[in-house]
């Protein structure tokens, strides 16, 4: 038996340790698991995986301190984040299921759900770029309720093409708002390959057009994205204002399940397969000897466990009275007040 | 008394609202130390700071997002556009997420999206824009059109105290032309609620914004030949007042409904097919729509005059649905 | 004869008049290589290459208005929304860039916007749109929204070979639902021209897009008790077809329109108002109209179901008219 | 006499340097004589100066070769630019008079004219960014059309802060379009400094977020402001791409006329004002033993002759007819065909 090699940890506890790791091992099972009920046709549209980038959405998002009132803000391929928010898996597979006791009622897909002062956490809307100018908002609330909370949004570096982003990115750093921006660049956005997308060299370089911090991290690299989103959460709430930090990382699987992605030479699967975060993550504690396989064992135990008791819930849970949806729009009917 | 305009009623109302309410808060471009571009905030920086009088980039989507994430959190931003005409560029935000947000996720997102709007200035294409129909099929917003310095006050007022976005749409044109006694005491105009400004036996015309005055002198000139016109000020266009349309035509069995954004697609069809479908039975006559010409707004004095819909366009509809 | 799906009918057209005419190309989000989201554009690349069939960055404002400023110099653009939901990211250039460039500036402004649009698909709030009354009153495009693979080609033949803006309206449940033996030759379908797809005397549906189907099945339905119901596809929303749905109106003197968008300030409304001023003689009964729920399109079945406007509902409203 | 100081023209005749001056004095007499027109409510609607800005303006747009096909896009205070591209003073007199035979008959405002493949320069619209992506069509369509032609847009400060901004510079650079932006900043957008607009230090440092060249010129220099556009142009004529030109100039006069702009320091127009870049410019002309005081007299009363023509055929203009505001909206009715 070798040594342990000594391992950097920014602060963070073996129990943090070990929590990211079940975050991380939560994402997968519950991704798992929807794909296994997307072929049964259980889950109402379509479903899209972040399988090899589950590491920054979890790392990033466990650099916030959510009783402090810090929100995050996924896109499609973040459920690691709101998981770490404190999102139940439960009401995903609900949300994934369209029940009527899912967070939205039935009425929006997957993740999109979640109130930031109630939940930590915000459903984004499909059209990209547009949460960037909300959570400007939302951390510009913050400042002015004097509370000091701090935003982190995800962007993909497709979403990061959009004039909704530069807008938000350059409101918010002139604000010197407390943001975190995550950008996550996974190779492609839908077929689309980065550098279809944009002539940068590094999609951080974006952050010398607002004039805000930023920096490039390994996103497969668990305790390095931690260590960057830490230091831009800290920067943030101190009042040094916005922080770019691109993520670099790759989608494993196509832009959804239908997708094949025949686009994407296998050299670059096989490259990226090698670099799994979770898989790497491990290996870093265990070489460390901060955790065995037994605990990890457990962790997967109990992700399976939880994921399961979340699909019974759900599977259990009613689909909405049609009636309904006739309800909700605006306050004043009751239809939110009531409880499920 | 004395007499405020429909500018400084604007301004009273967000002045009273934030004074009442520290939730409340004004976010637009030049908004701050100028004014604004009309000088509707004039003087708002110096008594509230610019923490809630925010000057912000040329951006529409980060004042209109930026307003929607605030407001999430709880507080009850006003955005303004400098002209109501670029709210086009924040469309996208306002109709997807803003005017969304409760009925997909349970988040209540009461922004007020205010500016100036209207035509009659010389504006040209992009400054003369009636913005009302671009939201009516994107349910989730409300729409009020005040066209007098009392309604703008107290549907401001409202505006700010809905829980639910509100589109609020100022008649440039009126800003200073129009002067009234207003209450020294707070109040408010309910949102939905029409105004019936002159009671009729005859024909009714419904109408909002600065079409109340057209409206008001077409009734005029007709009453010299006994013809009871009965002018309903609709104020909100949603949710709008159908009963109060309904009775209207029950009434006097006739209606012109007038505005001023050009006829196809604007609001006045959805008024129409709605008297269509409730009140057939009370038509005596064709239901007639006065609206500006079906093109964009020309910025020549002559040809923006003929463009808009005016007194002698309501006066000949009338006559002509009298006849019938 | 093979069959084309309405899918396959879109391709085509492209493919004819991208052969016919150089100045022809395609530009959109994913639209090369990849096909497009829905392999609408599928073999296009390889047939006419990244000049002519461009993919972009996710940037609806760049693709709509570089696709205008191509027209300008004499191109004929077809820009691809990726769902035609995310035109409302690219609605100030639309409305206020290229629908007014001819009025303003004399500048003909030639490109097709087209994309999935509709729903039934669970696609929730933002895939799922119908998006015509956004842009009907804003004057300077042409909106098109075909139900039938024929239409489809015809239309988007029409489409780009027009000298003005149209935006072309998919209906996406269509795509592979829908088959047809095509002409082998080219063939046009003109902009503005309704098509009678069922002849009747007793009432008239006047619809378009997907819900031809159900005015379909709902005359079919009808017509077991003898009703005999005219079924009007205006195929062109703006311009419309008003000679055929007054024509219409006049022979059996009851209507009802239906559309898969909102009721309120649908462009349903529009087509009332119209026959409440022009046919109002020849009604019997009230204007019906039969349309989704004032709401965003929810995403879970039973709510999407009861939020679409039906058979049931539609024969319903048939009932009630008759009866009157 | 001090010897004449040896000035780099970057290879402009003396033809050449004397006809910028005479577009340079055309520009602020045509100008002026639109305050005084306005003042006599012959202007309709706003009028929007560029006095001081003239340089950058008139530099830029002699970069460009029209008989090439080149296209240039003014904003509101690029009349200049217009003017190097041929526009004429009459028609411009004739727009901001909304007369019937001014370019758009009465439609549209001030320099909003100009058909890009016809006239070698483009209308724009109120709605500002908006005309980046249009360009970056122009420049596509250019492209495939095998014509060598190069596009110029200019943008403000404030106007660069906005998605359609952003979304056509990242378009037109990673398609690697013939365009050429000039930035001009000028210290203001309406009432708000460019401090209140964005935090970069150099608004040039915006390329980086598109990747596209380019650089800082001092857009009260002529000379320097020319050859920054020229090496910009030949880069973008010889498939080069992109560049992005910060202009720094500053605004003399308010947003537009009815705008005192009493919220911009006093130090600031006077440090402005003895930086003047027509003067400068025909200072450094004689300085260098290139031009005389009577050539400037010439020029200036050339400018002055032709903007008395221009205003005389203008005022002599009839309005449009009421009725043809419902014309022209779509091919066919003959509207446009019809001769003025
Ligand atoms: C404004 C907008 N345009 C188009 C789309 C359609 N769309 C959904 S996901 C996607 C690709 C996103 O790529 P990226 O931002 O890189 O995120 P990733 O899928 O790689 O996580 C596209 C084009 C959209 N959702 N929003
Ligand atoms: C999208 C948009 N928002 C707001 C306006 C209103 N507006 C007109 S000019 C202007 C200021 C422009 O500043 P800048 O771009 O710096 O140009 P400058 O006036 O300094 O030449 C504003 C805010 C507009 N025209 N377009
Ligand atoms: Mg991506
Ligand atoms: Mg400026």
């Amino acid at each position: 038996m070798t040594s342990p090699t000594p391992l950097e940890t920014h602060g963070l506890t073996r129990e943090n340790l070990l929590e990211i790791d079940y975050f991380l091992r939560l994402t997968r099972t519950l991704e798992e698991r929807l794909v296994a009920l997307f072929r049964q046709s259980k889950v109402i549209g379509g479903l899209y995986r972040s399988l090899g980038q589950e590491g920054e959405s979890v790392a990033a998002a466990y650099a916030l301190d959510y009783a402090l009132g810090d929100v995050v803000q996924p896109l499609i391929r973040n459920m690691g984040s709101i998981l770490v928010a404190g999102a139940k898996p439960s009401d995903i597979v609900k949300q994934y299921m369209a029940k009527a006791d899912s967070p939205t009622r039935g009425r929006e897909l997957n993740i999109h759900f979640g109130h930031p002062a109630r939940d930590g956490f915000i459903g984004q809307i499909s059209m990209l770029g547009d949460m960037i100018p909300v959570m400007a908002g939302i951390a510009l609330a913050g400042r002015m309720q004097k509370r000091h909370l701090v935003g982190m949004a995800f962007i993909g570096d497709g979403a990061s093409s959009t004039g909704a982003f530069y807008e938000g990115m350059n409101f918010a750093t002139v604000q010197r708002l407390p943001l975190v921006v995550i950008l996550e660049n996974n190779g492609y956005a839908y077929s689309t390959p980065t550098s279809k997308q944009s002539a940068v060299r590094s999609l951080a370089d974006k952050a010398h057009a607002f004039g805000c911090a930023s920096e490039t991290v390994d996103g497969n690299d668990v305790l390095a994205t931690y260590a960057a989103a830490r230091r831009a959460v800290e920067r943030a709430r101190a009042g040094g204002g916005v922080t770019l930090i691109e993520a670099k990382t790759f989608r494993m699987k196509g832009h959804a399940e239908h997708d094949n992605q025949s686009y994407v030479p296998q050299s670059l699967i096989e490259e990226w397969s090698a670099k799994d975060p979770v898989v790497r993550f491990e290996k870093t504690l265990v070489d460390a000897g901060i955790a065995t396989a037994a605990d990890f064992e457990m962790i997967q135990s109990r992700a399976k466990r939880e994921v399961d008791a979340a699909t019974d819930e759900a599977e259990r849970s009613p689909m909405p009275n049609p009636e309904e949806a006739a309800r909700g729009l605006f306050a004043g009917d009751g239809f939110w007040e009531e409880q499920r | 008394m004395p007499l405020t305009t429909y500018l400084d009623a604007i301004r009273e109302a967000m002045v009273e609202e934030m004074r009442r309410d520290p939730r409340v808060f004004l976010i637009g471009e030049d908004v701050g130390s100028y004014g604004g571009a009309f000088k509707t905030s004039a003087g708002m920086i110096e008594e509230f700071g610019a923490e809630r009088v925010i000057d912000t980039p040329i951006s529409e989507v980060a004042i209109v997002g930026a307003a929607s994430g605030a407001a999430l959190m709880g507080m009850r931003p006003i955005a303004e556009m400098q002209f109501i005409d670029f709210i086009t560029c924040a469309y996208d935000m306002l109709v997807n997420f803003t005017a969304t947000s409760r009925y997909r996720v349970g988040s209540g997102c009461p922004i007020v999206v205010r500016g100036p709007a209207g035509g009659g200035t010389h504006g040209g294409p992009f400054h003369s824009l009636n913005p009302e129909a671009m939201f009516m099929n994107r349910p989730g917003l409300k729409i009020v059109a005040p066209g007098t310095a009392y309604d703008a006050k107290g549907l401001l007022k409202s505006a700010i105290r809905d829980d639910d976005p509100v589109l609020f749409i100022e008649h440039k044109f009126l800003y200073r032309r129009i002067k009234e006694e207003l209450p020294a005491d707070d109040y408010i105009v309910p949102i939905g609620k029409a105004n019936v400004r002159r009671s009729g036996k005859d024909l009714t015309i419904i109408t909002w914004g600065s079409m109340i005055y057209v409206a008001d002198d077409a009734a005029a000139e007709l009453a010299k030949d006994r013809v009871s016109v009965e002018v309903i000020d609709l104020r909100s266009i949603l949710p709008f007042d159908e009963e109060a349309i309904l009775n209207s035509v029950a009434k006097t069995n006739r209606v012109i409904i007038l505005h001023e954004a050009p006829l196809t697609g604007g609001a006045g069809a959805e008024f129409a097919a709605r008297i269509a479908e409730k009140a057939f039975d009370y038509l005596d006559a064709p239901i007639k729509r006065i609206a500006a010409l079906d093109v964009p707004t020309p910025y020549s004095p002559p040809l923006e005059a003929f463009y808009l819909p005016d007194r002698e366009k309501v006066i000949a509809a009338a006559r002509e649905l009298l006849r019938y």
